[in-house]
C-alpha cells in the first residue's frame, strides 16, 4: 500500500517542479489543480477503510482544490493582458534548480523527525515539506501577483498533504472550517487582484512600493 | 583686657603709617626726600573736610560700596591676633569668616564702581575680581596649611602655632606659604606687581580704577580701608614669616610694631625694584602663588 | 452560552447587511457592543456557564481576552458611529458587516479549546479585517490590504502545520490524535520532543505572524498605517490579543511538557528582536500612524519576552495584554482624528495638535505618555512588573537591554509625537471643517479613563481573573 | 487622627489646585484666584503638620493595599522628609502668588489654565516623593511631579527652542526614571519588597550598584554635572515662578533621592564618599565657571543651580566618609551643612527667579547685555535682588553662608591633626568650594552691575516700569527668610541633627553646635551691622556740613558718555571666560579686518553648554541619521517579506534543535 503511496507523492514532488519551472501562468494553474486532486485522494490509499466523515472531507477537498479555485483563478486571468510571467526574479532554471535542493533538505530535515510505526515507509513528511518549500520559492522568485497565489496555494497543498495523516484527528467540523477558510481566503485575494489590475493596470507587484520607509 | 584695647588702638591708628613708610620708602630709592611719613593722615583727615561729588547714574550702592569695605576690613581686623596677644573675636570657623568678609567687600567694592556707569570702573572690577578668584584658592592652602599645624580651627591658635611648634617638617611648608602670601598680599592690596597705586594711566589700574569716580569722605573711607586691608593681611603673613614671641606683652607690642613696619618697608623695596607685570602675566603670578600654598600643603599631609 | 456570544455578532451583522440606509446600520455597532459586553460581563460573574461542548471552553485566558477585546469594541463602536457619520460619502455596509462578524469570530477564538478550531477562527479573523483595511480604496490601501493578505496567509498557513505538528507528535506518542486542549495538556509529557519543539517554531513563527513579532512584522505599518483609525484600534487591540492568546495556548501545552526552558529561550529571543527592530524604525518616523504601528511591533516583543521570561512576569504579561489593547485604542482613535483633521499624516504638515483639536491632540499625548510607561497609567504596572519578573527570573542583562530598547523608543515615539502636538496649526489645517464632537471624543475619553484606573487602582475582578489565569497556565487547575 | 492624613489633604488641595481653573473660561482669572488660595490652603495645613510632628505630635506611618503586585500605599514622615518638605510648601504658594500678576489668566488665555494645573500638580507631586515609602509609590509621584514639571515648563511651546528645551528636559528625565526603575525593581529584588526603609543587611557590591543607578537617576534630576544637559534650557524657557520652583524645590528632589537611598543603604563602600565629594566639586566649580559666560539671565541663574547643588553634594560626599570612617564630627557638619544649603537655596534661588521674571516682564529681554540702570526704576526690585546676590555668594551675614560655613569647617576637620587622623584629600574639595565662592562673585556682581546698575543700554530698559505688589511680595518673604536664617542658624540645628541622626541610624550623634559654635554667626552678623551703621554715621556727620554736588560721572573729562560705553554683562565675564577656555569651549564669531578702510565688522562670542553641544547633540545627530540607513529592511516588496518569514523560520528551527 505504501509504495501506491509512495508513487503519488512522487508525483506531486514531479509537479513541483515542474510548476516552478513553467512560466506561463495557465499551466501554473493546472499544475496546482492537478496536485490539489491527487493530495485527495491520498487518504483512500494510505488507509484502505475509511470512516464516513474521512470520506465527507476529502470530497469537498477535491472539488474545491480541483474544480472552484481554478476556475477562479482562470476567471482572474481573463482580462489580464500578459499571459507569461515576467523574468522571475532568479532565472526560471536556477529556481527549479533552488526547488530541488529545497527537496533534499525536505529529505534531510524529515529524518530528523521519528515518524510513527505506521507511516515509516511513506515518503509523507518529506513531501509535504517539500511542497511547502516549493511554495515559499514561488511566492519569493515570482513577481505577477497571480502567480504569487499560485505560490501560497502550493504551500497550502504541501500542508494538506500533512492534512490528510491525520484526518481522524481533525473532526469534520474542523476540517469543514479549514477548507471555508482556505476558499474565502483565494476569493478575498482574488478580488483584490482584480482592483491591482484596475488601478495599477498590471499585475506586476514590483510595482506596489509606494508604502515604504 | 589690656590688650583687646591696644589690640583695637592700633588696628584703627596704626595702617595709614604703613602707606607713609612705603612712600618714604620709595621717594628714598629714588633720591627724593618725598612726603612726610603721616602724609596719609592728612590726605585722610583733608578728604573728610572736603565736600561730595555724586554721579547722576549711581543709586545707593554707590555711597554703600565704601562703607561697607571698611566695615568688613575692621571686623576682619577683630579676627585676627596681633602680636603674641590673642584676637579679640575667636571662636572655631573664624577663618572662614575672615575669608569671606574679604568676599563681601570685594563684591560691594566692585558694585560701586559698577554703579558708575563709566567702562573703567567696569574695566578695573572686571580685573578685580577676576584676580581674586586666582588668589581665593592660594589663600585657602596657606590657611589649611595653618590649620593642619595647629590641629585646630581658630585664626588665634592657627597663628600662634608657628611661633610654638618650630619642629623640622614644619619649616618648608611655612616657607612656601609665606612666599604664597606674600604673592597674595600684592594683589590683594594692589601693589607694584600687580597694580600700580600711583599710576595715571586709566587703562592701566585695577583697584585705582575702581574708585575713579569717589571723592571727599567717600574717597577717605576708601583709602582707610584699603590700608587697615593691608596692616590686616601684612598681620597673617608676619605671623607666618617672622614666628617668634617673647612672650611678654611690654616686649611683644613693640617689636610687632617693628615688624609691622619693616614689613611695608620691605613692600616699599619690592615696589621701587620691580615694574608692573603685563596684564596677561599676573594670572600666571598668581597661580604660581596658588602653586607655592599648594606645594606646601602637600609637603604638610606627605 | 459560548452559542449566543459566537453568533449574536454574526446574527446582528446579517441584520447590518439588510439594513438600507447607510445612517442607520453604524448604530447597530454600539448595540452589538453592548449587548456582547453584557453577555460577557454575565458569563464571567457565573463559572457553570463557561462550559458549553467539548471544544468549546471558557478557561481564565480565554476570559481575560474576551473581556479585554469586547470592552475595546464597544467602545471602538461608538467612536466608529461618529467616523462613519463624518465619512458619510462611502458605503458603510461592509464596513459593519465585517466589523460585527469579527466581534463574533473573536468571540469564537477565546471559546475555542480545539486548536484547529482556534486556527480556523484565527485565520477567519484576517479575512473579516481585510476589507476593513481596505475602506479607503486609496491605491495605497489596496497594496497595504495585499501585503496584509499575503504575508498573514502565508503566516498563518505556517501555523496550520504547527498544529498538524503537535498531532502527529500526540499520534507518534502511541496516543489517539486529538487537538483538544484538555488532552494535549494531560498527555504533554509523553509528547515527543523533536515533533514538538518543531511544531513550536513553526506556531511561534505562524502567530507570531499574526501577532506581528518582528521580522514578520512587515506587513503591519502598511496595514496600521493605511487603515482608518478605528480599524487600526480593533486591529492592534483585538488581533493581536487573540494571536497572543493562540501563543499563550502554545505556550501552556509547552510549559506542561517539560519545554520551558526551550520555549523561553526563543520568546526572548524574539520579544527582544521585535523591541529592537522597532525602536530602530520608530526614531525619525515621519507618519504617526505607521509610528502606532511600530509601537504595536514594539509591545508585542513586550508580550513575548514576558511570556519567555517565564512564570515571575507572568502576571506582567497579561496585565499587559490588557493596557497595551486599552492604550492602543486611545492612541489609534485620536490619531484617526487627528488624521481626519489634517488630512494628511506627515509629521511635515500636522503639528499644533493640542490647539486644533484640544481633546484628541490632549489624548494623544496622554496616550503616548501610557504607552511608554509612564506610572500613573496602566502601562507602566505592567511593565514594571515585567521588569521585576525579569530580576526574579535571575535575567539582569535581559531587564537592562529592555529598559534600553524603552529609552530608545521613548526618544523615537517622543519626537514624533511632541511634533505633531505642540506648536501652532498651519492657517490651512485651521480651517478644515473637522471638530471633535461627543461621538468620535467620548470613547476615547472612556478608555483613557480606564488605563488611569488600571495604573492607580486595578480593579479587585480584572486582579482576580489575572491571577486565576496566572495559575490557570501553571498547571494548577 | 493622624497628623499624616492631614498632611495627604494638604498634598491634595496643592496638587488639585489648577483643576477648578481648567473648568472655567480661559478669560476669566478667578480660577486663578481660586489656585492660588487652593495652595495657601493646602501650604499652611502641610506647615501646620510639620510645625505638629516637630512638637512631638505623633505621625505612625500609613500605608493602604492597592493592588498592584507586591506595593502597599505607603507614606511615612521622619526628619529627613520634615526638612524637604518644608520648601515644597513655601516656594510653590510664594510662586503661586507671584504667578497672579506675572502669568495673568487675562494675558495668557492659551497656555493660563495648563500652567495653572500643572503647577499645582507639581507642587502636590513634589510633597507625595518626599513622604512615600513604597518603592511603586514614589516611582509613581515621581512621573508625576516630572511631567507636570515638562508641561509646565513649556507653556509657551509655539516658540521653537522652548520645544526644545522641553524635548531635552524630557529626555533626561525619561533616562533618570528608567535607572530609578532599575533601582527599586533590584531593590525589591534584594529585599523582598517595595517597602523603603533602612535597617536590612544588605551586601556592599549590590548596595553599590542601587548607590550607582541611584547616583544617576537622582543626578539627573539634581543637576550634577555631566547629566545637567537639561536644565539650563528647561529653566530658561519656562516662566519665571515655574523655574523658580523647579530651579528651587524640583531639584532639591533628586538631592533627596540620593540622601533617602543613601541612608536606606548604611553598609557602604569605601569609595561611596570620594565620589561623591568629587562629582560635587566639579559640578559647582564647573557650574558656576558656565554660569559666568551665559548672557541670558535664567540661564546663568540656572547653572547657578547647578553649582549650588554642588555644593549639597560636596556636603553630603562628606557625611559618607564621616559615615564610612565612623566620625560622628563629619557627618554631623557634612550632612547638616548640605541639608541648611537644601533650604538656603530653595529661599535665595526662588528669590533670584522671581526677581528675573520681575526684570524680564520690565525690560522685555533675558538678554543682560541689553538691560543697564533698571536700579533706578526698578529700587525695590534692585534691593531684593542685593540680598539674594549675596545670599547666594555665600557671603556674611546671610544664610548661604551659614551652611557653606559647616561644610567648610567639615572639611577642615577631615584635615586631622590632634585627635582624628584624616583623610586629608578630601579638604582639596575645601579649595574648590572657595575657588567655586569667588566665582559666585564674579557672576553675581556681573549680574547686578550689567542689569541694575549704570545707564540703561536699550531704550526698553529706560522705560522699563516696576512690578505689582503681587510679585514684590514673594521676593520680600523670601528675603526675609535669607536674612532669618542668616542671621540665627542655630534655629535650625536641633531639626538637621534629628535629620543627621536619622540618616546614620545610630541615635548618638552629639549636637552640631557642640562641635562648632554656631551662636557666634548670630554675634558675627550683629557685628557686623553695627560696624556698618557706625561707619555710615561717621560718614553722615562729616557730610552734614559739606554740600554734596551731582554731576557726570567722571569718565576722564569725557563730557558726553552714554549707555554703550559702559561694560556690559559678557565683557566683565570675558577676562574669566577666557581662564576657563579648556572648559567653556566659548565661540567667538569676529570678522578679521582687512585692506585700508575695512568693511564694518561684527563681534559676538557664545558660551554653548560644553557637554550637550559637543558630546551629546552630536551624538544623537549621528544616531538619527544612522538608523534611517538601517530602513532598508522595509523597502516594500511583497516577496521580500515572504523571504523574512522563511529565513525566521529555518533560523529557529536549526537553533532550536542545536541549542536543546
Amino acid at each position: 500500500m505504501t509504495n501506491l503511496l509512495n508513487s503519488i507523492l512522487v508525483i506531486v514532488l514531479m509537479l513541483n517542479l515542474f510548476a516552478l519551472g513553467t512560466s506561463r501562468i495557465v499551466s501554473v494553474i493546472r499544475t496546482v489543480s492537478i496536485q490539489g486532486v491527487l493530495l485527495g485522494l491520498l487518504p483512500l490509499l494510505s488507509h484502505g477503510h475509511l470512516s464516513l466523515t474521512a470520506f465527507l472531507a476529502i470530497l469537498p477537498t477535491i472539488a474545491l482544490k480541483g474544480v472552484v479555485i481554478p476556475g477562479m483563478m482562470t476567471h482572474a486571468l481573463r482580462d489580464v493582458k500578459i499571459k507569461r510571467e515576467v523574468e522571475p526574479l532568479i532565472g526560471l532554471q536556477p529556481t527549479v534548480i533552488l526547488g530541488a535542493l529545497g527537496t533534499v533538505f525536505a529529505l534531510l530535515f524529515a529524518d530528523q523527525l521519528p515518524l510513527a510505526t505506521q507511516h515509516a515507509g511513506a515518503l509523507i513528511v518529506p513531501t509535504a515539506i517539500a511542497t511547502v518549500l516549493t511554495g515559499f520559492i514561488l511566492l519569493i522568485t515570482r513577481f505577477k501577483a497571480l502567480t504569487q497565489v499560485m505560490g501560497y496555494l502550493v504551500l497550502e497543498n504541501g500542508i494538506f498533504i500533512f492534512g490528510m495523516l491525520l484526518v481522524e484527528a481533525m473532526p469534520l467540523v474542523v476540517e469543514m472550517g479549514v477548507l471555508l477558510d482556505l476558499f474565502v481566503a483565494i476569493f478575498v485575494i482574488c478580488i483584490i487582484v482584480n482592483q491591482i489590475n484596475q488601478a495599477f493596470s498590471s499585475l506586476d507587484t514590483r510595482r506596489l512600493v509606494s508604502l515604504k520607509e | 583686657m589690656i590688650d583687646t584695647v591696644l589690640h583695637v588702638v592700633v588696628l584703627l591708628l596704626l595702617p595709614p603709617l604703613l602707606l607713609g613708610v612705603i612712600t618714604k620708602i620709595k621717594a628714598w630709592f629714588a633720591g627724593r626726600v618725598g612726603a612726610p611719613v603721616l602724609q596719609p593722615y592728612y590726605d585722610l583727615a583733608k578728604l573728610m573736610r572736603r565736600g561730595l561729588v555724586l554721579s547722576t547714574t549711581t543709586t545707593w550702592m554707590f555711597r554703600a560700596g565704601p562703607i561697607v569695605t571698611l566695615a568688613t576690613v575692621l571686623l576682619a581686623g577683630l579676627l585676627i591676633p596681633i602680636g603674641a596677644a590673642d584676637a579679640p573675636v575667636a571662636f572655631a570657623g573664624d577663618l572662614i569668616l575672615f575669608a569671606y568678609l574679604f568676599g563681601l567687600a570685594r563684591f560691594f567694592t566692585t558694585s560701586a564702581a559698577l554703579d558708575t556707569g563709566s567702562a573703567f570702573e567696569g574695566m578695573g572690577s572686571a580685573r578685580e575680581v577676576t584676580f581674586a578668584c586666582l588668589s581665593e584658592p592660594a589663600l585657602f592652602f596657606a590657611l589649611m596649611v595653618l590649620a593642619k599645624i595647629s590641629g585646630s580651627i581658630s585664626l588665634t591658635s592657627m597663628l600662634h602655632a608657628p611661633a610654638s611648634t618650630l619642629s623640622a617638617g614644619v619649616a618648608a611648608p611655612l616657607v612656601l606659604i609665606g612666599i604664597g602670601l606674600f604673592i597674595v598680599l600684592l594683589a590683594e592690596t594692589c601693589r607694584i606687581p600687580v597694580d600700580d597705586p600711583t599710576t595715571h594711566l586709566e587703562l592701566t589700574m585695577i583697584h585705582e580704577a575702581m574708585v575713579l569716580d569717589h571723592s571727599g569722605p567717600l574717597f577717605s573711607v576708601i583709602l582707610y580701608a584699603s590700608a587697615v586691608k593691608l596692616f590686616v593681611l601684612g598681620t597673617v603673613l608676619l605671623h607666618v614669616i617672622v614666628p617668634f614671641e617673647f612672650g611678654r606683652a611690654w616686649l611683644d607690642w613693640p617689636l610687632y610694631v617693628v615688624e609691622i613696619l619693616g614689613l611695608a618697608a620691605v613692600i616699599g623695596v619690592v615696589e621701587s625694584i620691580m615694574a608692573r607685570l603685563q596684564m596677561r602675566h599676573v594670572p600666571y603670578l598668581l597661580v604660581g602663588a596658588m602653586l607655592f600654598c599648594g606645594f606646601g600643603f602637600i609637603l604638610l599631609i606627605r | 452560552m459560548a452559542f449566543l456570544i459566537i453568533f449574536f455578532p454574526l446574527l446582528m451583522a446579517a441584520l447590518a447587511a439588510a439594513v438600507p440606509s447607510n445612517r442607520l446600520r453604524p448604530w447597530l455597532l454600539p448595540v452589538t457592543g453592548a449587548a456582547h459586553l453584557a453577555l460577557t460581563v454575565f458569563t464571567l460573574a457565573r463559572p457553570d456557564l463557561t462550559v458549553s461542548a467539548a471544544w468549546l471552553v471558557l478557561d481564565p485566558l480565554g476570559k481575560l481576552i474576551l473581556l479585554v477585546v469586547s470592552t475595546l469594541f464597544l467602545f471602538c463602536s461608538v467612536y466608529a458611529v461618529g467616523y462613519l457619520r463624518n465619512r458619510g460619502e462611502r458605503p458603510n455596509r461592509i464596513f459593519c458587516v465585517c466589523l460585527m462578524t469579527f466581534l463574533g469570530i473573536m468571540s469564537l477564538v477565546t471559546w475555542s479549546h480545539h486548536l484547529g478550531l482556534m486556527w480556523v477562527a484565527i485565520e477567519g479573523t484576517t479575512l473579516v479585517t481585510a476589507p476593513l483595511i481596505f475602506f479607503n480604496h486609496t491605491q495605497r490601501s489596496i497594496e497595504a490590504t495585499w501585503k496584509y493578505m499575503l504575508v498573514g496567509s502565508v503566516g498563518i498557513a505556517l501555523a496550520l502545520l504547527g498544529t498538524f505538528f503537535l498531532a502527529y507528535a500526540a499520534l507518534h506518542a502511541g496516543m489517539e490524535t486529538s487537538l483538544v486542549l484538555e488532552d494535549l495538556l494531560t498527555h504533554a509529557p509523553q509528547l515527543s520532543k523533536p515533533w514538538l519543539h518543531a511544531a513550536f517554531v513553526l506556531l511561534l513563527v505562524g502567530y507570531g505572524t499574526k501577532m506581528g513579532l518582528a521580522p514578520m512584522h512587515t506587513w503591519k505599518p502598511d496595514a496600521y498605517g493605511e487603515a482608518p483609525g478605528v480599524v487600526g484600534a480593533i486591529l492592534a487591540g483585538g488581533v493581536t490579543s487573540c494571536a497572543f492568546l493562540a501563543m499563550l495556548r502554545t505556550y501552556h501545552i509547552c510549559f506542561a511538557a517539560g519545554e520551558g526552558a526551550y520555549v523561553s529561550r526563543l520568546l526572548l529571543f524574539m520579544g527582544l528582536l521585535s523591541m529592537a527592530v522597532a525602536s530602530l524604525f520608530m526614531v525619525g518616523q515621519r507618519d504617526f500612524k505607521r509610528m502606532l504601528a511600530y509601537s504595536s511591533v514594539e509591545h508585542m516583543g513586550i508580550l513575548a519576552l514576558g511570556l519567555g521570561l517565564g512564570a515571575p512576569a507572568l502576571f506582567g504579561t497579561l496585565l499587559h495584554v490588557v493596557t497595551n489593547g486599552l492604550t492602543k485604542g486611545v492612541l489609534f482613535l485620536s490619531a484617526g482624528n487627528i488624521h481626519r483633521a489634517y488630512g494628511s499624516k506627515n509629521t511635515e504638515q500636522v503639528c499644533g495638535a493640542m490647539r486644533r483639536l484640544p481633546l484628541s491632540g490632549t489624548l494623544f499625548l496622554a496616550g503616548f505618555l501610557a504607552i511608554t510607561g509612564s506610572p500613573p497609567f496602566g502601562p507602566f504596572i505592567s511593565e514594571f512588573s515585567i521588569l521585576n519578573g525579569a530580576f526574579d527570573a535571575g535575567r539582569m542583562a535581559t531587564g537592562g537591554i529592555f529598559l534600553f530598547l524603552l529609552l530608545v523608543v521613548f526618544i523615537g515615539m517622543g519626537a514624533t509625537v511632541l511634533k505633531v502636538v505642540q506648536g501652532r496649526a498651519s492657517l490651512e489645517a485651521r480651517n478644515t471643517p473637522y471638530r471633535d464632537t461627543f461621538l468620535t471624543g467620548a470613547p476615547i475619553v472612556g478608555l483613557m479613563v480606564l488605563v488611569l484606573l488600571i495604573g492607580l487602582y486595578i480593579p479587585a475582578p480584572l486582579a482576580g481573573l489575572i491571577r486565576d489565569a496566572v495559575l490557570f497556565l501553571e498547571g494548577q487547575p | 487622627m493622624n497628623v499624616l492624613t492631614f498632611l495627604l489633604a494638604a498634598i491634595a488641595l496643592l496638587g488639585l489646585s489648577g483643576l477648578p481653573a481648567c473648568l472655567l473660561s480661559p478669560r476669566s482669572s478667578t480660577g486663578q484666584h481660586i489656585a492660588t488660595g487652593m495652595m495657601a490652603a493646602g501650604s499652611l495645613l502641610g506647615l501646620a503638620c510639620l510645625a505638629a510632628v516637630l512638637a512631638g505630635h505623633a505621625a505612625p506611618a500609613l500605608s493602604w493595599s492597592w493592588r498592584i503586585p507586591q506595593s502597599l500605599f505607603a507614606v511615612g514622615v521622619d526628619p529627613v522628609s520634615i526638612l524637604f518638605l518644608f520648601p515644597v510648601f513655601i516656594v510653590p504658594l510664594l510662586g503661586s502668588v507671584y504667578g497672579l500678576s506675572y502669568w495673568k489668566q487675562a494675558e495668557h488665555p492659551a497656555n493660563g489654565q495648563r500652567v495653572g494645573l500643572f503647577y499645582g500638580v507639581l507642587a502636590g507631586g513634589m510633597a507625595l516623593v518626599v513622604i512615600a515609602r513604597d518603592g511603586v509609590l514614589f516611582l509613581i509621584a515621581w512621573e508625576l511631579m516630572a511631567i507636570a514639571a515638562y508641561f509646565a515648563a513649556t507653556a509657551e511651546d509655539d516658540k521653537p527652542e522652548v520645544r526644545r528645551a522641553g524635548w531635552i528636559y524630557l529626555i533626561a528625565t525619561h533616562i533618570g526614571t528608567l535607572c530609578l526603575l532599575a533601582l527599586f525593581a533590584y531593590w525589591r529584588y534584594v529585599t523582598g519588597s517595595f517597602f523603603l526603609e533602612s535597617g536590612r543587611v544588605i551586601p556592599v557590591e549590590e548596595a553599590s550598584v542601587m548607590f550607582v543607578l541611584a547616583l544617576v537617576g537622582f543626578g539627573f534630576k539634581a543637576g550634577l554635572m555631566p547629566l545637567h544637559v537639561w536644565l539650563p534650557g528647561a529653566h530658561a524657557n519656562a516662566p519665571s515662578h515655574v523655574s523658580a520652583v523647579m530651579s528651587g524645590v524640583m531639584l532639591k528632589m533628586g538631592v533627596y533621592g540620593i540622601v533617602r537611598t543613601t541612608a536606606l543603604l548604611t553598609s557602604g563602600a569605601a569609595w561611596w564618599g570620594p565620589a561623591v565629594l568629587a562629582v560635587g566639586a566639579f559640578t559647582s566649580v564647573a557650574g558656576i565657571a558656565f554660569a559666568i559666560g551665559q548672557r541670558d539671565l535664567k540661564r546663568l541663574l540656572a547653572y547657578s543651580s547647578i553649582e549650588n547643588v554642588g555644593i549639597i553634594a560636596m556636603g553630603l560626599g562628606l557625611a559618607l566618609i564621616g559615615r564610612f570612617q565612623g566620625c560622628a564630627a563629619w557627618v554631623l557638619l557634612g550632612l547638616g551643612g548640605a541639608l541648611l544649603h537644601v533650604w538656603n537655596h530653595s529661599l535665595f534661588k526662588s528669590l533670584l527667579f522671581f526677581n528675573a521674571g520681575a526684570i524680564i516682564h520690565a525690560a522685555g529681554t533675558r538678554e543682560i547685555d541689553r538691560m543697564g540702570g533698571l536700579a533706578k526704576r526698578l529700587p525695590v526690585v534692585m534691593a531684593l535682588f542685593a540680598v539674594g546676590a549675596v545670599a547666594i555668594c555665600a557671603l556674611p551675614p546671610l544664610n548661604g553662608f551659614a551652611s557653606e560655613w559647616l561644610i567648610y569647617v567639615g572639611l577642615f576637620r577631615t584635615l586631622g591633626g590632634g585627635a582624628e587622623t584624616g583623610t586629608p584629600a578630601a579638604a582639596l574639595a575645601a579649595v574648590a568650594l572657595a575657588m567655586t565662592g569667588a566665582l559666585a562673585v564674579a557672576c553675581f556682581v556681573k549680574v547686578l552691575g550689567a542689569v541694575f546698575l549704570g545707564a540703561p543700554r536699550s531704550e526698553a530698559a529706560e522705560h522699563a516700569h516696576a512690578p505689582a505688589a503681587t510679585m514684590v511680595a514673594p521676593m520680600a518673604v523670601l528675603a526675609c527668610g535669607c536674612a532669618g536664617i542668616g542671621f540665627f542658624p542655630l534655629l535650625t540645628m536641633p531639626l538637621l541633627e534629628s535629620a543627621a541622626r536619622m540618616w546614620t541610624g545610630h541615635a548618638e550623634l552629639g549636637a552640631i553646635a557642640g562641635l562648632v559654635p554656631v551662636r557666634q554667626l548670630t554675634v558675627a552678623g550683629f557685628a557686623l551691622a553695627a560696624f556698618v551703621g557706625a561707619v555710615a554715621l561717621i560718614l553722615k556727620m562729616a557730610l552734614r556740613q559739606q554740600t554734596v554736588r551731582t554731576g557726570l560721572t567722571w569718565d576722564c573729562g569725557y563730557a558726553r558718555p552714554t549707555g554703550r560705553m559702559e561694560y556690559t554683562g559678557s565683557s566683565f565675564g570675558d577676562s574669566l571666560v577666557n581662564l576657563t577656555t579648556f572648559l567653556l569651549r566659548p565661540k567667538k564669531f569676529r570678522t578679521s579686518l582687512r585692506g585700508l578702510f575695512p568693511r564694518p565688522s561684527g563681534f559676538k562670542s557664545l558660551v554653548p553648554d560644553t557637554v550637550l553641544d559637543r558630546l551629546v547633540t552630536p551624538v544623537f545627530k549621528a544616531v538619527g541619521q544612522a538608523l534611517p540607513r538601517l530602513r532598508v529592511l522595509q523597502q516594500g516588496q511583497t516577496h521580500v517579506y515572504v523571504l523574512y518569514i522563511l529565513i525566521i523560520m529555518i533560523v529557529l528551527l536549526v537553533w532550536g534543535s542545536m541549542g536543546s
